[in-house]
């Protein structure tokens, strides 16, 4: 009695996350492939794809997740990439008692105080991606500065990487927030600068930035003058060109395809250059694969789509992905993961600042703390 | 004599240098209809906006039934009692004419706050626009958009709408400009008619020497915005400042 | 007299309204072409038809022997025709000044034509730098008349010029057609004023009901009080 | 001779800006910050009348709400990527010179694509709408969304990065404040375009052709001018500033998206609504007044220089509720 | 009779217009039993919410000829209000009311200031300040992110009786949950909001607003405070909106700023508010519709386009689903072409 298991994937694919949304749609058609070895089939279930267009807005992600599982019977439904978007579909899983596994959204609370118990998440959460960066900048005597956008993602994002600084004995001298759609960093890097200089040891500026990164004005405006160095996290592609002229620069990144050594990221690499005339995989290709992964492990694990059996499955589950072993921590169901320690290289080859691994920083590197309350 | 129910002291308004109207003092009686006449750019037109709110005098009061309502907005001096219709023929051009009279005597009637009453349900207003359309000869053209209206039918409507707000004072601004003489006779019998009702106040500015001597009691001249003349008309054309700055006779 | 301009059955129709039915009249050149009519009758409109601001649906309009019905507007200028609309149309935010400048298509004004406007409409003279919309009525006329006659033309089609306007100042612009006149300009003229239409009209054309219901000489309307009841309605003594 | 005094030019808001970056010295304290900042706001200021400009001519000669406008800076944008790829043996030449050739390249290209474009919309969407200000803004919200999906389906959804020419790079050092050289550039091209623009517009007979032709379009055809054609025009040289403008700031933010356009349309309206809708000058004024501002702020209150345009235009518009010159008093 | 009271005798006009209105109107009322599925009536109550929106905006454009941008500002205080009460008091009626009390009272005041406002400066500028405020606000409404909840917005619980969890009653298999209850809370308010204004633009005061539009100048000559007229306008229309943005936050249990604030959403209510014709209420009804429609099947549509053109050169990329908003700008041109007096205009002529 072959079945159809539905899996819906709700998306911002069009709108201003268009170019994200495309690329974990592709991901996750890799990882379903991968993980059931091309027959996309998990016994003798046929898996179907249902994909969803939120254009980011909450209101369509809420309706169009409560239509997968309703109208068109979703049993597992994986999505989206805008956070304000994710936030607004929690709720309906629950109402549906389906599982949602979250991709790529990174709020906090998503597996923080807006989690509940049908909310899995694949996709890094904003405090991973900051502590990684605390703990390969910060080292003793090392102070300091963060520039973040003045709302709530940047906030968050430097509280986490504060409190990851403390342990590795470097000071947080200053941290500069500046309006969301701020274009003239000047005054921004004078503040920061004048804030800086005076400061012992080595200096560094971490910025945490959505959108044209501010790298290249603040490097512009010569902080080398002062010693000073510049820090930041990883990024898609064409958003680390600037990065170019910035060898040297370390950081701590989600995923960079030359960096992961295994045998899923090598398929995933080769495939993706193979069926996209040779540009190789990205941030959210990586991720839409590990959330496919995911669900095939899960499902197969489980032995069916039954929510409560998928979720006792899946609490505490290890599973494969381009990024090598991650775990659904039985807590919060945040998949810890490794990330990446960099250093850029300038290859004049490359249109992009090469992030060369500097150390691969394991699930026990970093202690992410739990937000959520069951 | 009755006390002036219109009345400007000093009046008087500058544009830049240029002085428009120069310490205009005048008094109007009720029941009688006073010519303003004087040559282009005298200040007759602006006289009318400084008496009925158009403009902010720069100097002097203007006072209707004894009171100053010199500092007043245009809006309140309508309620005074005072009625204007315009040179530059000034109406609502997409609404249909009876509207254009209904909304003034909307005003008149003072219902134009209510929110929750029907328009339609209001038919004494309506048959009171519909009775005026007919004292300007308009009654056919009723439901016309007042744009598509000719010129002479428009300074019609303009005469009407004025005819609705009942002011006690009416201030015609060559109110038969550009009507054939065929048609001009309604309007010149209307203001008969109205100079006939001793409770009201006419002023009329007027060109045609003709329409003048057929219905002012009294003629004013204004000549560079100053008041140069007043007294009544046969005296006052033979003058010789209107023989030669107005009528230009010793020009021809 | 040759024929300067021929209008030969224009109807014309604004939106769905019909307006003029059939319109056949002609302008000889040199003299002063008066046309009358009651309000409504379809002056203005005719006016505009042989501007090109009113598209004729049907007849021909020939000036100077060329066919201009299906012109655009500014061609119908170019072709030599100058305008003076009822409305005045001047622009009220431009100085008068800069309203004179934009009459002179050729290029730059000639001060010796400005002085002679300027002799019958001081006015003009004293307000020059400032905005036409702060002018008044009258004022606003004698700039829209003095922006069409700054540069000759052949022909000047007027639209009710006296409208507005105080006895001494009709009395210059009767003048000022005269000295046209003398300046071989063909006009025009659409008056309410039958006192200046006397006086200046060579040929005349009475319009009624959007078509033309008499044309010939000045002088027979002029002299046939009859004539002119039946037509404009008025006895000549009623308001002279 | 004259009754009404000639009227004057009124000098007040040239000093606004001046008075702006005397009162911030003293508060800013350090010298060398101060120059820093200034100079930076100064640069932005031109790159905003660059983009802003274009617009407010056509609304002050034409009485047409553009919101189209951010279409033609996005298209200057990517025709800057497009035309700078091939070049990059120019673009990567240490040479300012070549990096100049370049830059020029580019931008010659962007202002006439978006200058063609113009055309387009003045065309087939402007033209319907004169003097209907809602519509315009619908027709022309209408194009930009059009524009903008097509610039998705030709170039896809992907930002593009548009590295800045290695001579450009960097700062020139005062002491110890530190001027980048693009923003040089960049004051020195704004400032040739304002001075084009204003004598054009006051030199020639064309300015008041055309607001002549806003006013009453049929009275100027019967005149004998042609001023549909001249419409065209205008509309033509606002689309190709805006391009030009977009290729100045493709290269300070350094990467091309479809939105960019959009995104600093508000900002380029707060500035020509504090220029009086309509004035060159005005609004070249505006918009050096809301980037001097933004880099005060952002340095002494960063909070406020968030909302400090908007501050700014309210308190302008108290003062003077027309803009700083009003155009023409228009519904 | 029902003509003068309920339509304050502003028939349709036109028998084609009537039918198009009779049948979006019998639809919207009977939806629950007319369509299966979450996604029928999820649409359905966005065009009830956007015919108040719209109808409230047409107050102020078509009646007024005011241009604001700041209408979504007004339903955004709406949302917020209810949505932050109920977010943080906990889902009570009473919590219902209250909030919608706090929003009626913040508009009103913002109303207000912005009228105020209106006065001192033209028409074009009112609008372009309009664009400025809303803005800021928007900007605030980030900002104060431990209220509002920022970019991401709040999730709140709504009264049992809401929830889809709650069980009206059952037809065979079909359930009558919250969410059939919630829909008639939105379609009965958004009758009872319609047809208010609907009597409001066909009262005297309506009448001034007219006239006001077409001669502001005139109307302060016929004794009339236009001043007052006009502020009556905004404040009138913000508190239409801000009912409007009430009721979307109980249907979506969700607001934010994509939702209630964007700048797309006041182009939308002005396309809406064009397309079905200004200054005939009629034209929100059918301009919403329309619209909303288009909104959620256009892709759909699109989808199955691009697959029947598959192999065909680019074709497929232009009506790729991706692809929708384009044909979305296109709608906005068209529009603006084909409908220059709107839909209700063109119908109307079209019966001469
Ligand atoms: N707003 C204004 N600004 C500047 N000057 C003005 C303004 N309004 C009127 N004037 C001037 O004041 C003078 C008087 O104008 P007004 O309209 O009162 O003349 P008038 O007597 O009505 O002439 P007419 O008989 O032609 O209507 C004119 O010279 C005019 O230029
Ligand atoms: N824009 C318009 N739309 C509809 N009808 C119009 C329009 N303009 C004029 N008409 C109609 O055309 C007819 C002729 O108007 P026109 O203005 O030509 O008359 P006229 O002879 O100039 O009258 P007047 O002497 O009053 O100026 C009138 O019945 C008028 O109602
Ligand atoms: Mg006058
Ligand atoms: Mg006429």
């Amino acid at each position: 009695d072959a079945k159809e298991i539905k899996i819906a994937l709700i998306a911002g694919k069009t709108g201003t996350l268009e170019a994200y949304a495309k690329q974990t749609e592709i991901g996750l058609q890799m990882g379903l492939e991968y993980a059931t070895k091309g027959t996309m089939k998990i016994g003798n279930d046929t898996i179907k794809i249902i994909v969803k267009d939120d254009q980011g807005k909450p209101d369509l992600a809420s309706a169009l997740l409560a239509q997968a599982y309703e109208d068109d019977g979703a049993d597992i439904a994986i999505g989206t990439t805008s956070s304000g978007a994710a936030l607004a579909m929690l709720p309906v899983a629950e109402e549906y008692k389906k599982v949602l596994i979250v991709e790529p959204a990174v709020a906090d609370q998503i597996t923080g105080e807006k989690w509940n118990r049908y909310i899995f998440r694949t996709g890094r959460s904003s405090m991973q991606d900051a502590i990684s960066n605390a703990v390969a900048i910060g080292k003793q005597g090392v102070s300091v500065a963060t520039l973040a956008q003045d709302y709530a993602f940047g906030r968050d994002g430097v509280s986490a990487f504060k409190e990851a600084l403390g342990p590795t004995g470097a000071k947080l001298a200053f941290e500069e927030y500046a309006p969301q759609n701020t274009t003239d960093f000047t005054a921004s890097a004078q503040r920061i600068f004048d804030a800086l200089k005076d400061q012992p040891g080595k200096k560094v500026v971490w910025v945490l930035w959505a959108g044209a990164s501010p790298l290249p004005k603040l490097m512009d405006l010569n902080p080398g003058r002062y010693g000073i160095e510049l820090a930041t996290g990883g990024n898609i592609l064409p958003a680390m060109v600037p990065y170019k002229n910035l060898p040297g620069m370390e950081g701590a990144t989600y995923y960079y395809y030359e960096i992961p050594k295994n045998p899923v990221n090598d398929w995933f690499v080769t495939e993706h250059k193979k069926r996209f005339n040779n540009t190789p995989p990205d941030f959210f290709t990586a991720g839409g694969m590990s959330a496919g992964m995911a669900a095939v492990a899960a499902i197969t694990k489980a032995g069916g789509t039954d929510s409560e059996k998928l979720i006792a499955a899946m609490e505490g589950m290890e599973f494969e992905t381009p990024k090598g072993k991650m775990v659904f921590r039985k807590e919060d169901h945040q998949a810890l993961q490794s990330m990446y320690h960099f250093k850029v290289k300038a290859d004049p080859a490359v249109d992009w600042g090469v992030p060369e691994l500097v150390r691969e920083l394991k699930i026990e590197d970093m202690n992410v703390p739990i937000r959520n309350k069951r | 004599m009755s006390t002036p129910v219109l009345e400007t002291r000093d009046l008087t308004i500058r544009f830049g240098g240029h002085v428009a109207v120069d310490a205009v003092s005048c008094k109007f009686e009720p029941g009688t209809l006073t010519a303003i006449v004087g040559p282009n750019g005298a200040g007759k037109t602006t006289y009318f906006n400084l008496i009925s709110g158009q403009l902010k005098a720069s100097a002097g009061q203007v006072f209707v039934k004894g009171r100053d309502i010199t500092g007043e907005p245009a809006p309140l001096r309508t309620r005074a009692g005072l009625g204007r219709a315009f040179q530059l023929t000034n109406l609502f051009p997409n609404l249909t004419v009876v509207e254009n009279v209904r909304l003034a005597v909307q005003a008149r009637a003072g219902q134009g706050a209510s929110l929750f009453s029907t328009w339609i349900s209001k038919r004494d207003l309506i048959d009171k626009a519909q009775a005026i359309l007919g004292r300007v000869a308009l009654a056919d053209k009723a439901n016309q958009k007042a744009a598509a209206l000719p010129h002479g039918d428009q300074r019609k409507l303009e005469v009407g709408i004025l005819l609705a707000l009942e002011p006690d004072i009416f201030m015609f601004d060559e109110p038969t400009a550009g009507m054939s003489v065929d048609e001009a006779p309604v309007i010149l019998d209307l203001i008969h008619h109205i100079k006939a009702d001793s409770s009201k106040t006419v002023l009329l500015v007027e060109h045609k020497m003709d329409v003048v001597r057929a219905l002012a009691d009294r003629i004013i001249v204004l000549h560079q915005g100053q008041l140069v003349a007043d007294g009544e008309p046969a005296a006052v054309i033979a003058s010789p400042i209107v023989q030669e700055a107005y009528l230009g006779v010793a020009k021809a | 007299m040759s024929t300067l301009l021929k209008l030969a059955g224009v109807e014309t129709h604004i939106g769905q309204y019909h307006i003029l039915y059939g319109v056949d009249f002609e302008v000889p050149e040199g003299g002063v072409t008066m046309l009358l009519g009651r309000n409504g009758a379809g002056k203005t409109t005719t006016l505009r038809t042989i501007m090109g601001l009113w598209q004729a649906s049907k007849g021909t309009i020939s000036f100077d022997g060329k066919d201009i019905t299906r012109f655009a507007t500014p061609d119908v200028a170019r072709a030599g025709i100058a305008y003076v609309p009822e409305n005045m149309s001047i622009f009220a935010d431009l100085s008068v000044k800069e309203n004179m400048i934009l009459a002179a298509r050729e290029g730059e004004m000639d001060d010796a034509r400005l002085k002679w406007i300027f002799g019958f409409f001081p006015a003009l003279e004293k307000f020059w730098l400032s905005a036409a919309g702060s002018l008044s009525g009258g004022q606003k006329q004698m700039l829209s008349i003095a922006r069409a006659i700054l540069e000759p033309r052949r022909l000047l089609l007027v639209d009710e010029p006296t409208k507005g306007l105080a006895p001494a100042i009709i009395g210059s612009l009767t003048d000022c057609f005269q000295e046209l006149k003398k300046q071989k300009t063909t006009i025009l003229l659409v008056e309410q004023n039958f006192a200046m239409a006397k006086a200046l009209g060579d040929s005349v054309a009475v319009m009624d009901q959007g078509r033309i219901v008499h044309s010939g000489e000045m002088r027979e309307l002029a002299e046939d009080n009859s004539l002119q009841t039946r037509l404009l309605g008025l006895s000549l003594d009623a308001h002279q | 001779m004259s009754a009404l005094p000639k009227p004057k030019t009124d000098f007040i808001p040239w000093l606004l800006p001046i008075v702006v970056a005397a009162i911030a010295l003293p508060l800013i304290g350090s010298g060398s910050t101060w120059v820093t900042l200034t100079v930076a706001g100064l640069a932005m200021g031109m790159m905003i009348f660059l983009m802003a400009s274009g617009l407010t001519l056509v609304f002050g000669l034409m009485d047409v709400l553009n919101f189209g406008h951010g279409a033609f800076i996005s298209v200057g944008a990517y025709v800057a990527v497009a035309v700078l790829a091939p070049l990059t043996g120019l673009v990567q030449s240490p040479l300012i010179g070549d990096n100049l050739l370049a830059i020029l390249a580019a931008i010659i290209a962007a202002a006439l694509v978006s200058g063609g474009l113009g055309w387009a919309f003045e065309r087939y969407m402007v033209r319907p709408v004169y003097g209907q200000h809602l519509k315009q803004i619908l027709i022309t919200m209408g194009g930009f969304i059009v524009v903008e999906q097509a610039l998705h389906a030709i170039f896809g959804p992907t930002q593009i990065p548009l590295p800045l020419p290695q001579g450009f790079r960097g700062a020139i050092m005062l002491g110890d404040s530190a001027i980048e050289k693009y923003r040089v550039a960049a004051i020195i091209l704004g400032l040739a375009v304002f001075a084009v623009m204003v004598t054009v517009l006051t030199k020639t007979k064309l300015g008041l052709l055309i607001r002549a032709g806003v006013e009453n379009a049929e009275m100027v055809e019967a005149l004998g001018y042609r001023i549909r054609r001249l419409f065209v025009g205008v509309f033509v040289a606002g689309s190709g500033l805006a391009g030009l403008g977009g290729v100045m700031w493709a290269l300070y933010r350094e990467q091309v998206t479809a939105q960019m356009g959009m995104e600093v349309m508000v900002l380029v309206f707060i500035c020509i609504i504090i220029g009086g809708l309509g004035s060159v000058a005005g609004c070249f004024i505006g918009a050096v007044m809301v980037a001097l501002l933004a880099n005060y702020t952002g340095f002494l209150v960063p909070k406020v220089a968030l909302i400090s345009n908007i501050l700014l235009m309210v308190v302008i518009l108290l003062w003077r509720p027309q803009g700083l010159y009003a155009v023409a008093k228009r519904g | 009779m029902l003509r003068d009271t309920l339509l304050s005798g502003d028939t349709p006009r036109g028998k084609a217009l009537s039918i198009i209105l009779a049948l979006i109107l019998v639809a919207l009322a009977l939806a629950p039993f007319l369509f299966t599925g979450t996604k029928p009536l999820t649409v359905a109550a966005k065009i009830c919410i956007f015919v108040v929106l719209v109808v409230s905006y047409d107050l102020l454009l078509g009646y007024t000829g005011i241009v604001s941008f700041a209408h979504t500002m007004f339903y955004g205080i709406g949302g917020y209000g209810v949505g932050l009460a109920l977010y943080s008091w906990g889902p009570t009626w009473g919590i219902v009311l209250a909030g919608t009390v706090i929003a009626l009272v913040a508009s009103l005041a913002l109303a207000l200031a912005i009228g105020l406002f209106s006065l001192r400066v033209k028409a074009i500028f009112f609008a372009m300040i309009t664009l400025a405020v809303a803005s800021a606000f928007a900007v605030l409404a980030s900002q104060l992110s431990w209220l509002t909840g920022g970019e991401d917005g709040r999730t709140f619980r709504v009264p049992e009786i809401l929830r889809p969890g709650f069980t009206l009653f059952e037809v065979g298999d079909v359930k009558f949950t919250g969410r059939f209850i919630s829909y008639y809370i939105v379609f009965f308010g958004a009758a009872l909001l319609f047809f208010t204004v609907l009597r409001i633009v066909n009262s005297p005061f309506g009448r001034v607003l007219q006239a006001i539009r077409e001669n502001g100048f005139r109307a302060e000559a016929l004794g009339y405070r236009t001043v007052y007229y006009r502020t009556g306008a905004v404040v009138l229309s913000a508190l239409v909106a801000t009912l409007a943005g009430c009721l979307n936050a109980l249907w979506l249990r969700y607001t934010g700023p994509d939702t209630t604030l964007s700048f797309n959403i006041m182009m939308d209510i002005l396309l809406m508010c064009v397309i079905g014709g200004m200054g005939t209420v009629y034209g929100a009804l059918i301009g919403a519709t329309l619209f909303v429609l288009a909104q959620n099947y256009l892709q759909a549509l699109m989808g199955s386009a691009s697959e029947a053109m598959a192999g065909l050169p680019i074709l497929p990329v232009l009506f790729h689903p991706d692809r929708w908003l384009l044909w979305l700008g296109i709608l906005f041109v068209a529009s603006v072409y084909f409908f220059p007096s709107g839909i209700v205009g063109r119908l109307r002529k079209g019966e001469g």
